[in-house]
């Protein structure tokens, strides 16, 4: 029987083991014979732990698995000799194609190129060369257009949990509102228009 | 021979230069001086056309529909049609509609781009590691086939990372923006880099990326270095391997 | 100022980063911009620190530079990961050097250490006793060293007819451009500093 500082320790073992691959919270319930649950919240209390003063390493979540990483404050102790995993920034045409991939996904070039007004050719090959964009498959049709998503390493790049961390697009809500403001006037104006019908 | 080609470059197309002339005049997306922003609008693309630049032709055909609309827009109203018809008119759609609807549509992957950037500038203070390597950990079942749950295309793929991760490595700047790598900061950076290898480094390894722009950086950098006495440049003969030395004065 | 435990914080972080190239006193010192010998007492406490119940990783000094490492007594843990299905049966290292033997056979030890930038003593090793690559001759020129290549049990385990049945790489993995920019600038940066041995 192991106790529960105990296997905290040994999670902190497989997260270190792991490195950038990240340990699922099921996987960590395995190797301790204990449930999903138990291990999530294990985890979820380390997190804190590691916010202490004295750690300058720390867990995060990112593509749906758990990783160490060193905290964004000592940045300045470690680039003076190690090279950052991000150095080379994706230009402003790549991450606008990205944004649209991500949010739109699955989509063709020709419906980016549509909403950028830009031909997108290039930013596309770069993204699939840095396996941030893939293929998920073809459009219905004729042509059979590539249909392109976002990849794990997408979330790895920008360190994001899951597609679904991407925040709300920022007009979503105000373009909904209208929607519904609409969809409110022509109701209104159908009960006017054939009071009959509705049961009123 | 000049090219200004990072004036053309600071707009990702003309949805763009049209979304920054509506920022800079604070208009009302939704109610678009047309003739106004058309105005704009050519003279910017004529500025361009002036400075010999390669006007893509996205910014033509959107000159041509600001154009068009404008041209609907002060169309007179035909007064002598009987009022269905005129009812119709009204219900007609604004000639800007479409054109309010796709700035809207791009604005938004824009702020998300923005927000994309964020994220990847936070990612890039922190670092994590490769996994461990257990091969010395023997599991007591050894299964049959050693590369079991490995497939052919995890191989290609394992190729390919680290031909990416190479490549990422030697390039820091894909698209060089060169008040990205000041010359100071190159200088500051061969300054550290020095102490922490005890005041010496050999010329070559000064050189830790392959792009040209990062190679150029560098090696005014030097230069300057020892123009101001920071470092000093020693070569036993000719051939060899120069060695810098940072001057003595600064490592205290 | 930096206080004490945010020294340490940062050695915690320093030593994650560095991983099994380890972190000698002086490095951490020059970082912290303390004495050698202050880093070398701060390293020798969180050593002690490290041996809490409730840590699952350790500092150890090998060849006079410390690295982290998991606990021996949590070995039972890291079997259990190693079994466990989701684990791949290679690591990333072995894989790696796999691939690269697969696609450049014959290739020198030398070499395939050039492409991944890191010793590949031990991944060879493991491969050759699971039968994966094997020695098929020996390379012209001084020292003469061994070239590797894969094994018919290779083709096997992945269903080829032959070498040549491996995927095709896209073209972007073919080409040299960026190490050709690179020679190109020193060849420049030669010949201005030499001019007059090239006869230009």
């Amino acid at each position: 029987m192991t106790t529960r500082i105990e296997q905290k320790a040994v999670i902190e073992g497989l997260l270190f083991v792991v490195g950038d691959e990240g340990l699922e919270g099921k996987q960590a319930a395995d190797i301790l014979q204990i449930e999903t649950l138990e291990a999530e919240e294990l985890i979820q209390e380390m997190m804190t732990d590691y916010q202490a003063e004295e750690r300058g390493i720390e867990i995060v979540e990112i593509a749906g698995a758990y990783q160490l990483t060193t905290k964004a404050k000592h940045i300045s102790y470690y680039e003076r000799f190690v090279e950052s995993p991000t150095t080379s920034s994706l230009s402003q045409a790549a991450l606008e194609t990205l944004a649209i991939v991500a949010y739109k996904q699955p989509i063709t070039r020709a419906e980016i190129e549509d909403i950028r007004g830009v031909k997108t050719e290039k930013p596309l090959q770069t993204l699939s060369a840095k396996h941030l964009v893939k293929e998920v498959g073809r459009a219905e049709g004729t042509g059979r257009a590539i249909l392109y998503g976002t990849t794990k390493e997408f979330l790895e790049y920008f360190g994001l949990k899951s597609k679904e961390d991407l925040p709300k697009l920022p007009e979503q809500y105000e373009d909904d509102s209208i929607e519904d403001e609409a969809d409110l006037f022509f109701e209104n104006f159908e009960s006017v228009m054939e009071p009959n019908d509705k049961g009123e | 021979m000049t090219q200004y080609n990072v004036r053309l470059d600071a707009f990702e197309g003309p949805l763009d230069l049209l979304l920054h002339l509506i920022n800079r005049y604070e208009i009302d997306i939704y109610d678009i001086p047309v003739a106004k922003i058309t105005e704009q609008y050519l003279e910017y693309i004529h500025t361009m056309q002036e400075l010999q630049l390669d006007v893509a032709s996205e910014y033509l055909v959107m000159a041509a529909t600001l154009i068009a609309i404008k041209s609907k827009t002060l169309l007179p109203k035909h007064e002598d049609e009987d009022y269905v018809h005129q009812l119709e008119m009204d219900m007609e759609e604004d000639p800007r509609e479409e054109l309010v609807r796709r700035l809207i549509e791009y604005r938004k992957y824009k702020e998300a781009a923005s927000y994309l950037r964020e994220h990847e500038s936070k990612r890039s203070l922190t670092f994590s590691k490769p996994p461990s390597d257990l091969e010395h950990i023997e599991s007591k079942q050894e299964p049959v086939n050693p590369v079991s749950n490995i497939t052919i295309y995890d191989i290609v793929g394992a190729f390919q990372s680290l031909f990416d991760k190479k490549r990422t490595k030697k390039t820091p700047q894909t698209k060089i923006d060169r008040q990205d790598i000041p010359i100071d900061k190159r200088m500051r950076e061969i300054v550290s880099e020095l102490r922490f290898r005890k005041g010496r480094q050999t010329f070559q390894n000064l050189f830790p990326y392959s792009s040209k722009d990062h190679m150029v950086v560098t090696f005014l950098a030097i230069l300057e270095l020892m123009k101001t006495r920071q470092i000093r440049c020693k070569q036993s003969e000719n051939f060899n391997e120069i060695v810098i030395d940072l001057m003595e004065e600064d490592i205290s």
